[in-house]
C-alpha cells in the first residue's frame, strides 16, 4: 500500500466547558507524542503526523458529533477522545462506528461504554473504575481505617468509582458513614461538608477532580476542622492539589494508576515545563497518541480497519517495554518486525474489549509533595 | 411583498451557508448541522409560542428537553425483568403514595377553611406522607439499583423487543410523543401553581423545576441510571453498519456514486432529516394557523394587556396554562428527538447555557413573535455554535502571525483559541442584534 | 395582579429578565448648541415639520408662539398633533423642518435637558410623574437643576395643592388620577421655569381643583412667565387665553386671541362642542 | 341591577373605600362624581373584580358577584373602561374591537386547525361590526393603525368602542371624557344615550365634566373620602353645600383675567 | 446533654458558612438588581464581570506580592482591589459605549438588552480565559483564619471546633459597609435620587434636566465597584476559576428574584435565604441531635431531610414556597 505522506489525528476533547482546565495539558501531551514521532521521521517511512484539535464542550453531544463529523471530513485517521463519557458515547455510536473510525479515549471511564457494540473500534487508556476501588480498599485497610465518609463528583466517573470503593470497602468489613455527591464548578460546598462532617468517619474520601469540586470540598472540610486527612483517588492526585491546599494536606494519601512511576517521571522530563504532566489524563493522552502511531506502524497502514486490531498487540506484552521518550525506539523495533509492550506514562495494559488495567502507585502527601510510597 | 422577498432571501442565505459546509466539509457535516438545526428550530418554536406570543418567560427549557430525553429511555429501552421483580412494584407503590400525599394535601387545602388548623393538618399530611413515601420507596430503589449496577440498575422502558430491542426502532416515534406528554404534564403542574401569580414566579418556578428535573435524572439511578448514562437507545432508522453489510444498499449507493461508508452515513442522516422536517412542518403549520386565527388574536391581546383582556372576558390564566403546556410539550418532543439522534441519555449534558440560554438566543435573534424568525434563528445560531470554532482559531492565527515560533504569548494565545468559540459567538450575536435589533424576521 | 390599577398596567410581560417600565419615548439626540437669533416672541416653534421616528409627518408647517406674560392655548380634535407639537418644541423628537427659538436664541439643536437648563418647564400629557418616588421626591426632582434653596417654592406648591402635603411621604404611584395631575404640575413649577408648557393639565381633575389650577396658571403668568398649554376644557381655557391656536391634522387651522376663537362659530361647532 | 353593600377597601392603613353603600337602577345612567381621591376608581375596581374588597358585598340582579374575576363578570354582561386607557397596543384598532366578543369558535385551538371555514364566516361578520363601530366613533381612518400609536383621546374612544361589540347589560365608564375633545365628547354622549335607549344598557359614569353629567345622568351619586356623600338628581347635588365645598367649588377667583 | 457542642457544631457548619455565602450572593444580587432597576434588564454578563474584576485584582496582587508589598494579616488583594475596580469601571464604560448605548438609543425592548448581555457575557468569558486561562488561581495570602478550628478546640477544650476565616470576616464587614453606602447614596444624595428618577421614568427625567447618559455612567461605575468587590471576596474565600463565576449566576439571580427584583433590600435578604436554604435543608442533624439527646444517645441514621444531591433542587423548592406566600418576592420588587 502506498503511504500518504500525511497522517492526521483528531484530538476531540472539551476545550470549553466544565473540564476545560484539564484539556489544555491533555492536548499538549498528545501533541508532544506526535511531535516526538515526527521528529524521529520513522513512522511509515517518514509520514508526517498532524494533530487537529476539536471541541466537545465536554457535555454537548450535538457539538461533539458535529465536530467529529468535521474531523472525519477532514480525513483524520484516528480520533483521540472524547473526554467526558457522555459525548464519547455519542460520538462513538453516531460517528466512529458508522465511519469505521478508531477512537482511543484518554479519560472516559464509564463502565457503560463497555456495553456499546463498538465493532472493536473503541479503546481507552484510562483505567477502569472497578479496579481502583479494590486498590483503594486495600490501602485503607492496610492503614487501619475502619470507617470513611465518601463524596464523589456527580458524573459517571465519580459515581462509578465511588460505587466501586463503597462495595469493596464494605465487603472488606469497613463502614461507609455517608455516600454523597458533589457537583463540580458550583459556588459553595458548605452544605456538603456540613452533611459529611455530621456523618463522621475516620477519613474523608473525595472521589472527584483536583481542580474542580474535589479541591473545594477538601478546602471547606479543612477550614471547618472536620477532617485532617483525606483519601485521594486518581482524579485527586496531582501537583496542584498540595499547592492549592498547602501544608494542611500533609498526611493524606491515595493512589493513581502508574507503573513504577517510571513512565510519568520520563514524561515529566520530556515535557520540561511545557505543561503539567500530573494534570489528570494528560499521561493517558500522550499514551493514546502513541498507541495510534505504533499500531499504524505495526499494520503498516493508516486505515483504521487495518491498524485497529494491532492496538492490543502493541499495548500488551510480550515485547520490549516502551516508555515516554522511547517512541523512536519503538517505531524502529516494529519496523524491524519485533514486538513491543507499550507501557507509556500511565502503565498502559489493555484488557477485554480494549480497556486499561493499569497498576497503581500508592501516594502520600509529604511536605507539600505527592510521594510514591509503594506500588500496588 | 418586500418583506417576503427579504425573508425568503434570509432562508436562502442560511441554506447557502449550510450548503457551503457540505462542499467544504462533506455532506455528513452539513447534514449533522441541518438535523440539529431542525431540532433547535422546533425548540425555538416552542419557546416562541410561550414568549413571543404569550409573553410567558420560561427559563426552564432545559428541564423539558431533559424530560423528553427521559421519555426516550422509558419508551425505547427494554424492561429489566430482574429489576422489576426485585422492586418494581415497590417503586410504583412508593410513587403512588407520594402522589396520594400531595393530592391529599391539596384536597385538604381546598376543602377546609383557611386558618391555623388547616395549615397544621396540611403539614401533618405532608410530613407523614413524606416519611411513608420514603419508607416504601427507599428499599425498593435499593433493590433495583443493586441489579447489575455497572450496566443496568434501572427499571428500563417498555420496548417489547427484549434482547433484540434495537430491532424495534420505530417505537421511538412513540417516544417522541411521550416526551411531549411528559413535558406537558410537568408544565401543567408548574403552570397550575405558578401562572396567575406574578410572572417572576413563573420564571423562578421554571428555573427551579428544571434544576429539580435534572437533579432527579442525575440521582435516581432506578429511573434512567443517573449520571451513569443510558447508551444504545434504539433508533427509528437503520444502522449504518447493517447497511454497509447489505449488498443491495451498497449497490444502490454505488449507483449514486457513493462508497458504502459515505452512502450509509448520508442515507441515515437523510432519513432523520425527513422525519424531523415533517415534524417541524406540522408544528409550523399548526402554530401559524392558530396564530392567524381569533385564538392568536386573543393571545396577543393578553400579552399586550392582561388586565384589559381579563375585563374583555378572556380567561387569562387558562389561556396561559394552555400555551405554557403546549410550548413545553414541543420542547419535550424536541428533547426526545435529540436523545434519539444521540442514541443515549446523558443527564450531565443538560446545562442551562446550552439548553436554555442558547434557545433564547435563537428566538430573539430570529425575531420573537414570528415563527419563521424562530426557525431561522434555530438554524443560524446552531450553525454558528458549531461553526465559529475554526473562525476563532483562524482569528488567533491572524493575531499571532507576526510572532516568532515558540514565543510565550503565541503559545498562550493559540492555547486559548478554543475559547474563541464563545467569544466569536458573542461577537456575532452582537453584530446581528446591532443591525437587526428586533431580530432577523421581526414580528409584524 | 398586584392590586394597584394605576401601577399595574403591566400586561403579563415578564419582569424577571426585563424591567416592565416603559423606556422613554424621546428620541435620542446629541445636544448641539444654541445660536443667537434675536427678535420675535419669547418662545416660538416656527414652521415645524416632523413626526415620530421614520413614520409619517405628524406636524406640517406648524407654528406655535407665546410671549412674555401671555397664556397661549392649543386646542383641536384628538390626534391633531397637539401633544406632538409640544414635544417638538421641547426637543423630544427630530424635526426635519422649522426652528425653535427661545428668548432670542435658536435652540433647535439643543437636547431636552439643555432646554430645561435654559428655563423651559414641561408637563407631558401622560406618565408625567415618577410613580415610585414619593411626592416630595417628585418635587425635588423638579428642582433638580436648581442649585439654590428651593424650600420656599416647595411650600408654595404645597399651599396650592394641600392634599399633596398630606401625602408627601407616599409613593406618587399610589395617588388617584387627579392627585397625580397635581403632582405633575407641582413638579414643573419647582423648576422656576422661564416658560411653562402644560399638556392637558386639567384632564381628570375635579372642578374645584380645575378652578384652582386655572387660578394658579393665571397667577404664574402674571409674574411674567409665558404659558403654553394644550386644553380640552377649551372653553374655560380660551377664556383666560391671550392667544389661541386650533390645530387640525398637524397644521394651524385657526389662530387668534382666545376671545376671537370663542366667538368664531365654526370653531365653536367643530372643536368646542357647540 | 347592582347593589353595593357596605364595601370597604383598605390599602395598608389607608381606607380608600370606607363603607360605601349604593344601588344602581336597571336602565339608568348613573353619574358618579367626587373629589380626586374619593375612591371612585377603587370602588369601580372592586365591583369589576380587579380588586378584592376588604369587606362588603356586591350583588348583581340579586346574585352575589363579590370577588368574581373580571372575565366571568364580562360573561355576565358587566363591562368597564379604564381611566388610564388599556388598549392592546401592538394590535390594530380593528383587532382591538374584533377580539372582544366572547365564545368565538376561533378561540378554540381545535377549530383553528380543523374548523377554519366556520371561523372565516364569523370573522367576516365581526369585521363588519368592528368597522361599523369605528365608523360610529369617527375613527375609521385608524382601523389599521396600531392602537399603541394613536393619541390619548383616540384610545379613549377605542375603549368605548369595545363595549359596543357585545350586548352588555351594564357598562362602567371611568372618565371617558378626560382628554377628549368636547365635540367628540358630545358624540360619545349621544352614543351612550342611544345605547341606553335602544339596547337597554345600564351605565355608570365617572366624570368631572359637569356639562357631560348634566346631559346624561340621572341620578347622580357624589362620593367623598370613601363614602357616599350625597345622592339625587344633579340639581339636588349641585345645591348640596357639602358637595360644593368638597367638589364643585365656586368658580374662578381671577375673574378679572377673564375677558381681557 | 451537651448543648454547647451542639451550638458550636451548628454555628460552624451552618451559621458561619451561611452568613458568608449569603453575603457573597447578596453583593452579587445587589448588582443584578441595580442594573435591572435602572438600566431595565437582567444582566447575564454579571458573573463574568465579577470574574474580570477579580482577575485584574489577582494580576495586581501577584505583582505586588512579587514586589514584596504585603498587608500584614490581611490579604494583599485588598490593596489591589482599587485597581481592579478601576479596570472594571473602564471595561464596563467601554462596553456601554460600544454596545449598550446603541440599543438604548434605539429604544430596544429590554429583552433585547438581555440577549445582548448574553453576547457580552460570551465575550467577557473569552477575554478572562484568554488573559488568565481557565484554571484555578491562588492569590490569597495573609492570615487565613480569625479563629481556626484547631485553636478553638485547644482554647475551649470542647469537642467541636469553630472556625472563622479572615475572608469570611472581611466579606461580611464589606457587605454591610457596601450596602449601607449604597442606601445612603440612593436615598439621600442628589445623584442617587436622580438615578431612581431615571429608573422610574426616562422621559420625565429628561424633562427635569437629568442627563440620562450621566445616570447610566454612574450606574455602571457603581456596578463595577460592586461586582469587583463581590468577585474578589468570593475568590478569596473559595477560589478563583472563571467557570465557577459563570455558575454563580444562577444562585445570584435566584437571590435577586426571591428578594424582589429591583429592590436592594430584597437582594440582600434573597442572598441569605438562598444561602441558608442550601446549607440547612441538607444538613445532617445526627451529630447535633447526638449532643442534645440525653445520655449520649446518638441517632443511627443521618437525620437528613434530603441528601445533598438535591441541594439545589431543595433551595429552589424553598424559593417556590416563599414566593407562594409572597408572590412579589420578600420585598416588593419595585424600582430602586
Ligand atoms: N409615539 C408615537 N409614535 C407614532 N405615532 C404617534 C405617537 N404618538 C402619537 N402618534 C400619532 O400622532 C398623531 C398626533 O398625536 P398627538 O398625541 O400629538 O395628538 P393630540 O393632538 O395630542 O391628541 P389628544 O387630544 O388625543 O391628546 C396621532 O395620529 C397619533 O397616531
Ligand atoms: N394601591 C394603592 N395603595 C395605596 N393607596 C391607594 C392605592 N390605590 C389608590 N389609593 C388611594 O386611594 C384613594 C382613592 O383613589 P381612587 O383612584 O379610587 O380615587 P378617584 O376617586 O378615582 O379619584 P380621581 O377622580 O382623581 O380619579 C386615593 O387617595 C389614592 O391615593
Ligand atoms: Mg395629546
Ligand atoms: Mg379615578
Amino acid at each position: 500500500e502506498a503511504h500518504g505522506k500525511e497522517v492526521k489525528l483528531g484530538i476531540l476533547i472539551g476545550f470549553t466547558g466544565p473540564i476545560e482546565s484539564l484539556t489544555i495539558p491533555m492536548a499538549s501531551a498528545a501533541e508532544m507524542a506526535i511531535k516526538e514521532v515526527n521528529d524521529s521521521g520513522l513512522l511509515l517511512d517518514g509520514a508526517k503526523v498532524t494533530a487537529l484539535r476539536a471541541d466537545t464542550g465536554c457535555i454537548d453531544n450535538g457539538l461533539a458529533t458535529s465536530n467529529a463529523e468535521k474531523l472525519i471530513a477532514d480525513g483524520v485517521n484516528g480520533i483521540i477522545g472524547g473526554d467526558c463519557s457522555g459525548v464519547t458515547g455519542a460520538v462513538l455510536q453516531n460517528v466512529a462506528i458508522p465511519n469505521g473510525m478508531v477512537m482511543i479515549s484518554p479519560s472516559a471511564t464509564s463502565p457503560g461504554l463497555s456495553t456499546v457494540d463498538d465493532k472493536d473500534l473503541f479503546f481507552r487508556t484510562a483505567p477502569s473504575d472497578a479496579r481502583e476501588g479494590q486498590v483503594m480498599t486495600d490501602i485503607l485497610m492496610d492503614r487501619g481505617i475502619k470507617s470513611i465518609a465518601l463524596t464523589y463528583t456527580n458524573n459517571d466517573y465519580g459515581k462509578g468509582l465511588a460505587d466501586a470503593i463503597k462495595s469493596n470497602f464494605e465487603a472488606a468489613g469497613g463502614k461507609v458513614t455517608i455516600y454523597a455527591a458533589h457537583e463540580d464548578g458550583k459556588a459553595d460546598y458548605s452544605a456538603e461538608v456540613g452533611a459529611l462532617a455530621a456523618a463522621g468517619g475516620d477519613l474523608l474520601v473525595v472521589a472527584g477532580y483536583l481542580d474542580q469540586g474535589g479541591a473545594g470540598v477538601i478546602k471547606a472540610a479543612l477550614d471547618a476542622g472536620a477532617w485532617e486527612t483525606f483519601g485521594l483517588p486518581g482524579g485527586m492526585i496531582g501537583e496542584n492539589l498540595p499547592k492549592t491546599i498547602g501544608p494542611d494536606l500533609d498526611g493524606s494519601f491515595g493512589q493513581i494508576a502508574g507503573s513504577g512511576g517510571e513512565g510519568i517521571e520520563k514524561l515529566k522530563e520530556l515535557a520540561g515545563g511545557a505543561f503539567d504532566v500530573t494534570s489528570p489524563y494528560s499521561p493517558e493522552s500522550y499514551d493514546a497518541a502513541a498507541l495510534f502511531l505504533f499500531a499504524m506502524q505495526a499494520a503498516n497502514s493508516t486505515d483504521p480497519a487495518a491498524y485497529g486490531p494491532k492496538i492490543l498487540e502493541v499495548a500488551n506484552a510480550p515485547g520490549e517495554k516502551i516508555y515516554p521518550g522511547d517512541l523512536a525506539k519503538g517505531l524502529e523495533i516494529i519496523k524491524a518486525g519485533g514486538d513491543i509492550d507499550y507501557v507509556g506514562a500511565s502503565a498502559v495494559e489493555l484488557i477485554g474489549p480494549g480497556e486499561s488495567a493499569g497498576s497503581y502507585r500508592e501516594i502520600e502527601v509529604k511536605d507539600g509533595k505527592n510521594e510514591t510510597v509503594r506500588f500496588r | 411583498m418586500n418583506d417576503t422577498i427579504r425573508n425568503v432571501g434570509l432562508f436562502v442565505i442560511m441554506a447557502g451557508l449550510i450548503a457551503l459546509v457540505g462542499v467544504q466539509q462533506g455532506l455528513n457535516s452539513a447534514l449533522v448541522i441541518l438535523n440539529m438545526g431542525l431540532i433547535s428550530a422546533i425548540m425555538a418554536i416552542g419557546v416562541n409560542l410561550q414568549w413571543g406570543y404569550a409573553g410567558l418567560f420560561n427559563v426552564g427549557i432545559m428541564g423539558f428537553v431533559a424530560l423528553g430525553g427521559l421519555a426516550a429511555v422509558l419508551v425505547g429501552m427494554p424492561p429489566v425483568k430482574e429489576a422489576w421483580s426485585a422492586g418494581g412494584l415497590g417503586i410504583l407503590a412508593g410513587l403512588a403514595l407520594g402522589a396520594a400525599t400531595i393530592i391529599g394535601a391539596v384536597l385538604v387545602m381546598k376543602r377546609m377553611e383557611k386558618g391555623l388548623k388547616r395549615s397544621l393538618i396540611v403539614t401533618v399530611v405532608l410530613v407523614a406522607g413524606f416519611f411513608i413515601f420514603r419508607a416504601v420507596l427507599d428499599p425498593a430503589v435499593e433493590a433495583v439499583e443493586a441489579i447489575n449496577p455497572a450496566l443496568q440498575g434501572n427499571l428500563g422502558g417498555i420496548n417489547p423487543g427484549g434482547e433484540n430491542y434495537r430491532d424495534y426502532g420505530l417505537i421511538m416515534v412513540l417516544a417522541w410523543l411521550f416526551g411531549g406528554v411528559l413535558a406537558a404534564g410537568a408544565a401543567w403542574l408548574i403552570g397550575k401553581t405558578a401562572l396567575g401569580l406574578r410572572s417572576d414566579y413563573l420564571a423562578i418556578a421554571t428555573l427551579g423545576i428544571a434544576e429539580i428535573i435534572i437533579a432527579v435524572l442525575k440521582n435516581e439511578d432506578w429511573l434512567s441510571r443517573g449520571v451513569k448514562n443510558v447508551v444504545g437507545i434504539p433508533r427509528p432508522v437503520p444502522y449504518e453498519i447493517d447497511l454497509q453489510a447489505d449488498p443491495g444498499f451498497v449497490a444502490s449507493a454505488a449507483s449514486w456514486g457513493f462508497d458504502p461508508v459515505e452512502g450509509s452515513t448520508v442515507y441515515v442522516k437523510l432519513l432523520y432529516f425527513f422525519m424531523f422536517l415533517v415534524v417541524l412542518l406540522i408544528l409550523l403549520w399548526m402554530a401559524q394557523m392558530a396564530l392567524k386565527s381569533p385564538w392568536g388574536r386573543m393571545v396577543r391581546a393578553i400579552r399586550d394587556n392582561e388586565v384589559a383582556a381579563e375585563a374583555m372576558g378572556k380567561d387569562v390564566t387558562r389561556r396561559h396554562l394552555q400555551i405554557f403546556v403546549l410550548g413545553s410539550a414541543i420542547c419535550g418532543l424536541a428533547g426526545a428527538m435529540m436523545t434519539t439522534v444521540d442514541s443515549q441519555l446523558t443527564p450531565g449534558t443538560y446545562q442551562p447555557l446550552r439548553f436554555t440560554f442558547l434557545i433564547w438566543v435563537m428566538v430573539i435573534v430570529g425575531g420573537s413573535g414570528n415563527n419563521f424568525g424562530a426557525v431561522l434563528g434555530g438554524f443560524l445560531i446552531w450553525y454558528l455554535w458549531v461553526q465559529v470554532e475554526p473562525w476563532g482559531i483562524w482569528l488567533m492565527q491572524l493575531v499571532t502571525s507576526g510572532m516568532p515560533e515558540g514565543y510565550w504569548l503565541k503559545t498562550h494565545l493559540m492555547g486559548s483559541a478554543a475559547h474563541m468559540r464563545l467569544f466569536t459567538m458573542g461577537l456575532v450575536l452582537l453584530l446581528v442584534l446591532r443591525f437587526s435589533p428586533r431580530g432577523l424576521i421581526p414580528e409584524k | 395582579m398586584s392590586g394597584n390599577p394605576y401601577q399595574d398596567d403591566r400586561g403579563n410581560k415578564d419582569f424577571t429578565i426585563a424591567n416592565p417600565r416603559a423606556g422613554g419615548e424621546a428620541e435620542f439626540r446629541r445636544g448641539g448648541s444654541a445660536r443667537a437669533a434675536p427678535g420675535g416672541p419669547f418662545l416660538v416653534g416656527e414652521a415645524m415639520t416632523g413626526g415620530y421616528g421614520k413614520g409619517p409627518d405628524i406636524l406640517t408647517d406648524c407654528t406655535i408662539a407665546v410671549d412674555r406674560g401671555e397664556i397661549a392655548v392649543i386646542v383641536g380634535p384628538n390626534g391633531a398633533g397637539k401633544s406632538t407639537a409640544m414635544k417638538a418644541i421641547f426637543g423630544m423628537l427630530n424635526l426635519h423642518g422649522g426652528h425653535v427659538r427661545l428668548d432670542g436664541e435658536d435652540i433647535t439643536d439643543l437636547s431636552p435637558q439643555d432646554r430645561v437648563i435654559k428655563g423651559m418647564g414641561f408637563v407631558p400629557q401622560t406618565s408625567n410623574i415618577f410613580t415610585s418616588l414619593t411626592v416630595e421626591e417628585n418635587l425635588e426632582m423638579g428642582a433638580f437643576i436648581r442649585t439654590d434653596d428651593f424650600r420656599d417654592t416647595m411650600a408654595q406648591v404645597y399651599d396650592l395643592f394641600p392634599i399633596l402635603k398630606d401625602k408627601r411621604r407616599q409613593p406618587a404611584g399610589e395617588l388617584s388620577g387627579g392627585q397625580r395631575q397635581q403632582v405633575a404640575v407641582g413638579r414643573a413649577l419647582m423648576t422656576k421655569p422661564k416658560v411653562l408648557m402644560l399638556d392637558e393639565p386639567t384632564a381628570g381633575v375635579s372642578p374645584i381643583v380645575m378652578d384652582e389650577l386655572f387660578d394658579r396658571i393665571i397667577e404664574v403668568s402674571r409674574t411674567g412667565i409665558p404659558i403654553l398649554m394644550v386644553e380640552q376644557n377649551a372653553r374655560q381655557a380660551l377664556e383666560i387665553a391671550d392667544k389661541g391656536y386650533v390645530l387640525v391634522q398637524g397644521r394651524n387651522a385657526h389662530t387668534g386671541s382666545g376671545k376671537e376663537l370663542l366667538e368664531d362659530a365654526e370653531v365653536r361647532r367643530s372643536f368646542l362642542g357647540g | 341591577m347592582i347593589d353595593v353593600h357596605d364595601v370597604h377597601k383598605h390599602f395598608g392603613g389607608f381606607h380608600a373605600v370606607d363603607g360605601a353603600t349604593l344601588s344602581i337602577a336597571e336602565g339608568s345612567i348613573t353619574g358618579l362624581i367626587g373629589p380626586n381621591g374619593a375612591g371612585k376608581t377603587t370602588l369601580f375596581n372592586v365591583i369589576a373584580g380587579v380588586l378584592q374588597p376588604t369587606s362588603g358585598k356586591v350583588t348583581m340582579a340579586g346574585e352575589d358577584i363579590t370577588g368574581l374575576p373580571p372575565h366571568e363578570l364580562f360573561h355576565k354582561g358587566l363591562l368597564r373602561t379604564f381611566q388610564i386607557a388599556h388598549e392592546f397596543s401592538s394590535m390594530s384598532c380593528r383587532e382591538n374591537l374584533m377580539m372582544v366578543p366572547g365564545n368565538q369558535s376561533g378561540e378554540s385551538l381545535w377549530n383553528t386547525w380543523f374548523g377554519r371555514k366556520r371561523i372565516a364566516e364569523e370573522e367576516r361578520a365581526l369585521r363588519a361590526k368592528a368597522d361599523e363601530v369605528l365608523d360610529f366613533l369617527t375613527i375609521s381612518h385608524l382601523a389599521d393603525q396600531k392602537a399603541g400609536e394613536i393619541s390619548g383621546g383616540q384610545k379613549k374612544l377605542l375603549e368605548l368602542g369595545r363595549t359596543m361589540m357585545v350586548d352588555a347589560k351594564i357598562v362602567f365608564l371611568d372618565e371617558v371624557g378626560a382628554g377628549v375633545n368636547r365635540t367628540l365628547l358630545n358624540t360619545i354622549g349621544d352614543a351612550i344615550l342611544r345605547l341606553n335607549k335602544e339596547r337597554g344598557y345600564t351605565f355608570v359614569v365617572i366624570e368631572h365634566d359637569m356639562d357631560f353629567i348634566e346631559r346624561l345622568c340621572d341620578p347622580v351619586i357624589c362620593m367623598a373620602e370613601g363614602k357616599v356623600l350625597a345622592e339625587g338628581t344633579l340639581a339636588e347635588i349641585k345645591a348640596n353645600e357639602h358637595v360644593i365645598e368638597a367638589y364643585l367649588g365656586t368658580g374662578l377667583k381671577h375673574r378679572d383675567k377673564v375677558g381681557t | 446533654m451537651d448543648p454547647l457542642n451542639a451550638l458550636i457544631a451548628v454555628s460552624n457548619y451552618v451559621l458561619i458558612p451561611g452568613v458568608a455565602y449569603g453575603s457573597q450572593l447578596a453583593l452579587g444580587a445587589l448588582g443584578v438588581t441595580l442594573i435591572y432597576g435602572i438600566l431595565r434588564f437582567s444582566n447575564f454578563a454579571h458573573g463574568d464581570t465579577m470574574a474580570f474584576g477579580a482577575m485584574i485584582t489577582i494580576l495586581v496582587t501577584w505583582w505586588m506580592q512579587s514586589k514584596g508589598i504585603h498587608l500584614g494579616v490581611m490579604p494583599t488583594a485588598l490593596l489591589a482591589l482599587p485597581f481592579g475596580i478601576l479596570a472594571t469601571m473602564a471595561l464596563l464604560l467601554a462596553t456601554d459605549r460600544m454596545v449598550y448605548r446603541f440599543y438604548r438609543q434605539q429604544k430596544a425592548k429590554p429583552v433585547i438588552l438581555v440577549i445582548v448581555s448574553l453576547g457580552v457575557m460570551f465575550i467577557m468569558n473569552g477575554i478572562v480565559r484568554f488573559v488568565i486561562g481557565p484554571d484555578d488561581q491562588q492569590f490569597a495570602d495573609g492570615e487565613r483564619f480569625i479563629i481556626s478550628a484547631r485553636d478553638f478546640k485547644a482554647w475551649t477544650g470542647l469537642e467541636e471546633g469553630l472556625s472563622i476565616r479572615t475572608s469570611q470576616g472581611i466579606t461580611v464587614v464589606t457587605t454591610v459597609i457596601a450596602v449601607a453606602l449604597l442606601f445612603w447614596f440612593l436615598n439621600k444624595t442628589r445623584t442617587g435620587k436622580s438615578m431612581r428618577a431615571y429608573s422610574d421614568n426616562e422621559d420625565l427625567a429628561l424633562l427635569s434636566g437629568i442627563n440620562p447618559e450621566r445616570v447610566v455612567t454612574y450606574t455602571w461605575l457603581i456596578i463595577a465597584a460592586l461586582t469587583t468587590v463581590a468577585g474578589v471576596l468570593y475568590g478569596l474565600d473559595k477560589t478563583f476559576k472563571p467557570f465557577t463565576y459563570f455558575q454563580l449566576l444562577l444562585p445570584i439571580f435566584a437571590a435577586a428574584i426571591v428578594g424582589g427584583l429591583g429592590n436592594p433590600l430584597g437582594a440582600i435578604a434573597g442572598g441569605f435565604v438562598i444561602a441558608f436554604s442550601e446549607v440547612t435543608v441538607t444538613y445532617a442533624w445526627k451529630k447535633v441531635l447526638g449532643y442534645l439527646a440525653p445520655g449520649g444517645w446518638e441517632p443511627d441514621s443521618l437525620v437528613q431531610l434530603m441528601s445533598t444531591d438535591y441541594k439545589f433542587a431543595v433551595s429552589f423548592a424553598i424559593l417556590l414556597i416563599v414566593l407562594l406566600f409572597k408572590p412579589t418576592g420578600l420585598f416588593k420588587g419595585k424600582s430602586v
